[in-house]
């Protein structure tokens, strides 16, 4: 095996181990080596950062990745950087050095630090494997990892409000994790598992497995849409919100709900393949449980008074127009489906460091406390101000792009009652996100001061570990829109994507 | 073979001569003399299994030159090398956890502990109906006396386990003579060839299967279990759940996929996998509300066998050979799982000072490795992922899925799954509280935690051996 | 020959100047001074075009500049009105709290502004549109007042539908055009009767005639002075110029278009829909419009809220001419002159209206001179919104009625000048109310900066027909015996109608003065209703308290017994399975 | 009926009435001597079951033979679990739940 190892299949391993290897020395750290932990992490992410670059060169020009193991009987382990996959793993590591600098900041001087950034370290490498997963059983395999390392992340203040919310997790992704390898092993059980093909392999059985195919699909969408957060499955996300900053950031921005979004791209697309899905008339419910849940999410997040709860509702709803944008079946929506999964993340982190920068300097969790937010840390509720205009689908944010291609996308497969959800979607968006900003910007500051003020009169409104992240991902949501048309843009890599996979 | 003789009888002399040697030999060397026999077991074992890999076929072997029939018959083939390998490697591990770590055993464990192995390694060896009965019979003594180690709180659980272990035994000596009375014959092959569906084979199955499902602790007739398996030794629930229970249902297995002609297997085949099914749902709410952990951990023996009852049991109705790979996956992978989960437990509730779940507060900082492997061990059991409980799972699952009107059993394996989430969570939540840390009495045991770990790891291990273990067990189904 | 990439500088002049704004957040008193540079590059492109600049990096198809008469236009208008107005604020503005907050809204939506006219293609100009719009809130509510902030509510609700409904629109009419986002290519694919709708409702918000008005006369009023003048001069023009440019038939009114519009839109089998249909409704809406505007208006007794009325009505005009076009495609070249005058002229007219809210309440005349320009800056722009002759005025309303004469469409004629002369009576409303302000004012000097840039502002009306080409060649129409005297009497009659009540001292009712703006119920209604639950969450909660005497039940009838109980079950088993397999 | 018959259906008799005691007995010293009666039982079946053939067989002899010696030691390590097991219920009365309520909520 060691004999047949070359560059290119050495590659998507050494990219997991990348993050793997420093969370296990990580966990071997001693709590007070506070040095040794940050090089540890920084390490990791620079390795992964070149690793990254390099796979994304050689998957620009065409080079195949790819790595097998022995594993289940015609079920290996298999590894593969395709251009979808490079898109969710570009994101994931951009993001975790951005996280990971924000959870230096934020964690300084509590304890267990080594145990979060093991888990945490962990966490990554367990997306980034479920980005390169090549056949179902390895995507199985790391969509329960992540689900494992993402727990303790969830509990890690410890707190009975934590672990509340942490056994709801559990329950909630382990029941969908189960529900995911049934459906996984339904399939295998009809036709084996070969890797993830452009289009999919189904069609050529669909005469004589039409109903085992129909639920395992139900069955696979409905443990991805656990983390996917489709409803009625959604209700985890709002509660897991007690966790930490940086991992509710991680958590909603990349590694959880985009991994379900993320599977149900890799279900949809190259497992059964549009033609199949709609020959199935799979897409068509799907499409409508997206569409619902981006509704409902909405108006349930206009209801909420705690600012990260908001966000969650908002997040819930914004992962579904992923979901939308696949089942929607066509080649410009599935360009706003991909491009969306980066999008979002930009923008989501982006909120949830804000958030977190608020509870860490003025101690302000509920909405009502955000007034005249603007004038003691302005760069910061400037930085809450783009991701929530992108959200709403102001341009020229990131999110304004994504929501144009999923409404063309509509339009293009005859399908125009979506146009109206999406509008629907964005007014509602409107109405639960301006209204922070309104506090936040033309509120009064509380006369008797704040709750708590600390880094006051420091060089930056807030540690600057706290800030810096937030600011880089406000821009980058910004440039990623103004500069959509690019090439190294997510957009021009979701239509690269598209044009090598969906138009064949 | 000689290889498995030998595995098969360092232990049962070494037995004989801690036996012999008695109180003259002081515990510490007692224990280095049996773990080095049981090491020397697990080498010969090893060879055993590399010889049936390789070979892949049976070998019979006729004791003391007695005409057949009245010989003691051993058979080796690719299951019983393997079980004799996974013996041997518990012994060594549970005998190095007993030896080094700070909760050590009496002096008695010893013996008693090489006995299990010897009588164990027989059982799997044997081919004989009655010298199952024998080796059954030695594996409950040997095990309640094990549980009586404990001391005075494991006296009523111990003598429960003795009654109801006597009455299973009968039960299945009954049977035997049953058979013999209509068949004269007690040799499994011999016997293969010539039962028929008549009403007294049916009446000597039955019997026979009553008393083995009693002693293995299968689902409805496992009241005696979590008693006596929660209150042994530490060292000892973990060989008794990850071990003994293993033997009266590879002796199950034998009777039905043998010994039983197919039409009457076929009837019985609902019969067990439905309990099976009951039994992962039961067991798993019991181990659910559980208040404490060694309970859980025994509670989950019997929910976990439940995997293994249906997997017979949908043997027997659908005359699937893959099933027969699913069921002895499911045992290697529990015993592994299980016996992290009985040695974690033991050392936190040890070193936590509590028998408690609630007690468990705060354990992933005050007794982080040990809850480690607590978890890593429940995920197993759970079945994520690449673990050895995940491998045994998706080969069961296989053919309950390809045909839709098996889907209702695959819900049962859905139903299972999601009941081990919920009762191994459970414990890994509670650790994980930081609000109120309940204090360790004393300092964790470094040797005892990480040696608890180990199995967990190798079951996680198994999975990288998976396509290799699932060819060597579908070679020798029979 | 400029470089083409320079029309980025357009809208980014602004966005650079916000950058330097907060890097110096100690130079806020100096800085805004200087803030008119920022409009400068737009003024010089709006005279020496380059080329169309279409990058690639940008979002997908973004196309900005060029060169036809419509965008240079209405640059240089809105490049001016906010030179000025920045430049005025940029005095008036010097003390207030949230100074550096007015400025970043102010550049925003500047730049936005800018943004939207510059581009060639709908999504550049959906980005410029939205900057403005959502930036145009924070100037609305700046002063931080009840009033301003229910306004600020209204409006901000209202534009975020219309942005919604907008884009809507825009999707479904770049899907028509293949999914090509560049005006170019919408000229000659099919309009679908609901885009339509979906764009007129969408930029009709922002344009503010009836029944899309509702915000406007809160807003205006709210919103600072300065504000106020780019918001009714230039803002809310955004509104008409996007629905010339979204409504097929954009630069090249070549009659080939227009057959291949009519042609593909039968072919798509839309029952031969075509936007003429709605073109005599709406412009029946764009009547009632300025009549709505000048009613309601009367009633109004705060200066600033009479001319927000005063630009519902006139908006209702530009209406009249937009819909005018959508029925004579053959004239739309002369229409589009005929908007542009209008446009322009409405523009500096109302912000200097605007901006005398502010300067007459600023000080007190000092002598004989300052008077008269006082006098003469707000009669001015007051007399040409009426369409007195030699204004800007006269050119615009001579040309909107020589299209109708020639395209016989005559019967709209009264109504234009029965709207004249109403305007007239709203227009001396509007100039009384601002008289009084000056005889509250404090006893200081008019600050000079201020009275300079507002009294060349107000001078425009009759500057503007010698400065400018087409609005010069209107008004020279205009100057026949029988023009004048028909533009005339109108404005002579409104003039002696108001002379005769303010005579009388006729006041408006109380009642009148005190209706309400039902709407703003509405808006508050929806933000507390949004607050409530809407929808059931999904939590599943077991009933514990049952389930759990069940158990203890259950519990303490497996106590004990082990071996009893397992002999019972032993026996059970057995039984039952004999049962089985007897049955099997 | 033949005395085979007779025997064996003796046999079953006690097999059933030991059963019956298990069911029904509390005392652990009446249990094992239920036990042993099943014991009895089951080796009365298997000698008539030797008898079936004459000579009768000498394999299920040797089994009862086997048997015997089994039930013997397990009778003389259950009475010793026994005893020990009611010197401790004797000396310490308070851990008796061996079975005891599954609940959270019972506190020790």
């Amino acid at each position: 095996m060691s004999a047949l190892l070359t560059w290119t299949s050495a590659l998507p391993v050494l990219i997991i181990l990348s993050s793997l290897i420093p969370g296990l020395l990580i966990f071997a750290t001693p709590e007070h080596a506070r040095t040794r932990r940050t090089v540890l992490n920084l390490t990791g992410i620079v390795v992964k950062l070149i690793l990254v670059g390099l796979m994304l060169r050689g998957v620009s020009q065409g080079l195949e990745f790819r790595f097998e193991l022995n594993f289940l009987p015609l079920a290996p382990l298999v590894l593969h950087g395709d251009a979808l996959s490079l898109q969710f793993i570009t994101l994931s590591s951009i993001l975790w050095l951005a996280t990971t600098i924000y959870a230096i900041g934020y964690l300084e001087g509590s304890p267990l630090r080594s145990r979060f950034f093991g888990y945490f370290s962990l966490c990554v490498s367990a997306t980034v494997g479920l980005a390169l997963a090549g056949n179902l059983v390895t995507f199985l395999l790391f969509y329960e990892l992540l689900t494992l390392s993402t727990f303790p992340l969830v509990v890690h203040r410890g707190t009975p409000a934590a672990l509340r919310a942490g056994r709801v997790y559990l329950a909630y992704t382990l029941g969908g994790g189960a529900l995911l390898l049934m459906g996984i092993a339904l399939l295998h059980a009809l036709i084996a598992t070969p890797d993830f093909v452009p289009g999919g392999y189904l069609l050529q059985h669909i005469d004589n497995y039409s109903l085992g195919f129909q639920v395992a699909f139900v069955l696979m969408i409905a443990g991805l849409g656990v983390k996917a957060a489709l409803i009625p499955l959604h209700s985890w996300l709002p509660q897991a919100m007690v966790a930490p900053a940086p991992v509710s950031a991680l958590l909603h921005a990349v590694a959880v709900v985009k991994a379900g979004a993320f599977g149900i791209i890799r279900v949809v697309y190259d497992v059964y393949g549009v033609e199949a899905s709609t020959l199935l008339s799979l897409t068509q419910p799907l499409l409508w449980l997206a569409a619902a849940t981006m509704i409902y999410a909405s108006v349930r997040a206009l209801q909420q008074q705690d600012i990260k709860r908001r966000l969650a509702f908002s997040t819930v709803s914004q992962v579904s127009y992923i979901t939308l944008g696949v089942a929607l079946a066509g080649p410009v929506a599935a360009v706003g489906a991909i491009v969306h999964l980066v999008h979002q993340g930009l923008m989501k982190v982006t909120l949830f460091f804000c958030a977190g920068n608020f509870a860490e300097t003025l101690g302000i969790h509920k909405v009502q406390e955000m007034d005249g937010l603007g004038k003691r840390m302005p760069w910061t509720m400037a930085a809450f101000s783009v991701g929530a205009l992108g959200m709403i689908g102001v341009p020229p944010i990131a999110g304004f792009i994504s929501k144009m291609y999923l409404g063309m996308g509509a339009l293009e497969v005859d399908q125009p009652w979506v146009v109206l959800v999406l509008a629907g979607s964005a007014l509602l968006n409107a109405a639960y996100f301006l209204p922070l900003l309104y506090r936040g910007w033309f509120g009064k500051p509380p006369a008797k001061g704040w709750k708590e003020d600390n880094f006051y009169g420091q060089r930056f409104e807030t540690h600057w570990m706290l800030l810096i992240p937030a600011l880089f991902t406000a821009v980058l949501s910004i440039l990623v829109g103004v500069f959509a048309g690019s090439i190294f843009s997510p957009l021009g890599w979701s239509e690269l994507i598209v044009s090598r996979e969906f138009v064949q | 073979m000689t290889y498995a003789l030998v595995s098969l009888s360092v232990p049962l002399f070494c037995a004989l001569l801690l036996t012999l040697a008695g109180p003259k030999l002081d515990s510490r060397h007692a224990g280095q003399i049996a773990i080095v026999c049981s090491a020397l077991s697990l080498v010969a074992a090893w060879f055993a299994l590399m010889q049936m890999a390789e070979l892949n076929q049976t070998i019979l072997l006729e004791l003391g030159g007695w005409e057949s029939g009245l010989a003691i018959r051993l058979r080796l083939n690719p299951l019983s090398s393997l079980l004799l390998l996974f013996t041997a490697f518990m012994h060594v591990l549970i005998g190095v956890y007993a030896a080094f770590s700070r909760q050590g055993v009496s002096r008695d464990f010893w013996p008693l502990s090489s006995f299990l192995h010897g009588s164990l390694a027989a059982l799997w060896l044997s081919a004989d109906l009655f010298n199952l009965y024998i080796t059954l019979e030695l594996l409950g003594l040997t095990a309640v006396a094990m549980v009586a180690l404990a001391g005075k709180k494991a006296y009523k659980p111990a003598a429960n386990y003795l009654i109801l272990s006597l009455v299973a035994s009968l039960f299945y000596l009954l049977g035997v003579a049953l058979i013999y009375g209509r068949y004269g014959s007690l040799d499994v092959v011999l016997l293969s060839l010539q039962t028929q569906s008549d009403l007294l084979t049916r009446i000597a199955l039955l019997i026979m299967t009553a008393g083995l499902m009693l002693k293995a602790a299968l689902w409805p007739l496992h009241l005696w279990l979590p008693a006596a398996h929660a209150n042994a030794p530490t060292a000892v629930s973990a060989l008794l759940s990850g071990l003994v229970v293993k033997g009266p249902l590879f002796i199950l297995f034998l009777l039905w996929s043998e010994v039983a002609p197919v039409d009457l297997a076929q009837q019985i085949g609902p019969v067990l996998a439905i309990a099976g099914m009951i039994a992962l749902v039961a067991g798993g709410l019991s181990a659910m509300r559980s208040p404490y952990i060694k309970t859980l951990v025994a509670y989950s023996t019997v929910a976990q066998l439940g995997y293994a009852m249906m997997a017979l049991g949908l043997l027997l109705t659908w005359q699937l050979p893959q099933m027969h790979v699913a069921l002895w996956l499911f045992v290697i992978a529990h015993g592994l799982a299980k016996a992290t989960l009985f040695l974690a437990a033991g050392e936190m509730q040890a070193t936590l000072g509590t028998k408690r779940i609630s007690g468990l507060r705060g354990a992933t900082q005050t007794v982080p490795v040990a809850m480690f492997a607590f978890a890593v061990a429940g995920g197993s059991l759970i079945g994520l992922p690449p673990s050895g409980g995940f491998l045994a799972k998706w080969v069961l699952l296989q053919p309950l899925l390809s045909e839709p009107q098996n889907w209702p059993w695959a819900f049962g394996v859905l139903l299972g799954t999601l009941v081990s989430a919920a009762y191994i969570f459970r414990v890994v939540a509670i650790s994980f509280d930081r609000a109120r840390i309940n204090p360790p009495d004393i300092r964790p045991d470094r040797v005892g935690h990480w040696l608890a770990l180990l199995p967990a790891l190798m079951v996680w291990g198994m999975a990288l051996t998976g396509d290799w273990l699932i060819q060597l067990l579908a070679g020798s189904s029979v | 020959m400029i470089e083409p990439l320079l029309w980025i500088t357009v809208p980014l002049a602004p966005l650079l100047f916000l950058l330097l704004l907060i890097s110096f957040p100690k130079a806020l008193t100096k800085l805004p001074s200087w803030i008119w540079v920022s409009c400068v590059p737009a003024l010089v492109f709006s005279l020496l075009p380059p080329a169309t600049f279409s990058p690639d990096g940008l979002w997908p198809g973004a196309s900005l500049g060029g060169d036809h008469v419509l965008l240079t236009t209405w640059l240089a208008m809105t490049a001016v009105l906010w030179a000025v107005a920045g430049a005025y604020a940029a005095d008036s503005m010097r003390e207030g709290e949230h100074l550096q907050r007015f400025w970043v809204f102010w550049l925003l939506a500047l730049s936005g502004n800018l943004l939207l006219i510059i581009s060639q293609d709908a999504m550049s100009f959906y980005v410029g549109f939205s900057m403005m719009s959502l930036s145009a809130y924070g100037l609305v509510i700046h002063n931080g007042t009840s009033a301003a902030r229910r306004a600020g509510r209204l409006y901000l609700q209202l534009a975020v539908l219309g942005e919604v409904l907008l884009l809507s629109g825009l999707l479904m009419q770049a899907h028509a055009a293949q999914g090509s986002f560049m005006f170019i290519d919408w000229v000659s694919a099919p309009l679908d009767p609901l885009t339509a709708l979906l764009l007129i409702t969408g930029l009709g918000l922002k344009a503010g005639f009836w029944p899309l008005h509702v915000w406007l006369p809160l807003a205006h009023p709210a919103a600072p002075a300065p504000a106020s003048a780019v918001l009714s001069g230039a803002m809310i023009k955004a509104g008409i110029f996007g629905l010339w440019m979204f409504l097929p038939d954009i630069f090249e009114p070549a009659s080939s278009a227009i057959v291949d519009t009519a042609e593909s839109a039968q072919a798509s089998g839309l029952s031969g829909w075509s936007l003429s249909d709605w073109s005599q409704p709406a412009m029946v809406i764009g009547l009632i419009s300025a009549f709505f505007g000048v009613v309601v208006g009367l009633t109004r007794t705060d200066a600033k809220q009479v001319l927000a009325y005063s630009s519902v009505s006139q908006m209702g005009y530009l209406l009249f001419i937009l819909a005018l076009s959508w029925q004579l495609s053959a004239q739309r070249e002369v229409l589009l002159i005929v908007l542009l005058v209008y446009a322009v002229h409405h523009g500096f007219a109302k912000a200097a209206l605007f901006l005398s809210a502010d300067l007459l309440k600023s000080g007190k005349a000092s002598g004989r001179t300052q008077s008269f320009v006082l006098i003469a800056g707000l009669l001015v722009p007051a007399l040409a919104l009426c369409g007195l002759i030699f204004s800007s005025g006269a050119a615009a309303k001579a040309g909107l009625k020589d299209v109708l004469e020639n395209a016989g469409l005559v019967y709209w004629l009264p109504w234009l000048q029965i709207g004249a002369m109403t305007s007239t009576l709203l227009l001396a409303r509007a100039s009384y109310l601002l008289f009084r302000l000056q005889s509250k004012a404090p006893s200081q000097a008019i600050p000079r900066q201020r009275f300079v840039l507002w009294a060349s502002l107000s001078m425009m009306p009759v500057l503007l027909p010698w400065l400018w080409m087409p609005m010069n060649e209107a008004l020279l129409k205009t100057l026949a015996i029988y023009k004048i005297v028909e533009l005339s009497w109108p404005v002579v009659l409104g003039i002696s109608v108001a002379g005769f009540v303010i005579w009388r001292g006729w006041q408006v009712p109380h009642f009148l003065t005190r209706m309400t703006n039902p709407f703003l119920l509405y808006s508050i209604h929806f933000t507390r209703r949004s607050k409530k639950a809407l929808l059931p969450a999904f939590e599943f909660n077991l009933p514990t308290a049952p389930l759990r005497s069940i158990e203890r039940r259950w519990n303490r009838y497996w106590q004990g017994g082990t071996v009893n109980r397992s002999a019972a079950l032993l026996l059970i088993f057995m039984v039952v399975a004999a049962v089985f397999m007897l049955i099997a | 009926m033949s005395a085979m018959q007779l025997y064996t259906i003796v046999g079953a008799a006690i097999f059933l009435l030991a059963l019956h005691g298990l069911l029904m007995t509390t005392d652990s010293i009446r249990r094992l001597i239920a036990v042993n009666l099943m014991g009895a039982g089951t080796f009365l079946i298997m000698i008539a079951l030797a008898a079936r053939i004459s000579p009768p067989d000498p394999v299920l002899h040797a089994l009862v033979v086997t048997g015997l010696v089994v039930a013997i030691s397990a009778t003389a390590l259950a009475l010793r679990l026994i005893t020990s097991a009611a010197i401790a219920q004797h000396s310490q009365d308070s851990e008796n739940k061996g079975d005891g309520d599954l609940s959270e909520d019972v506190k020790p």
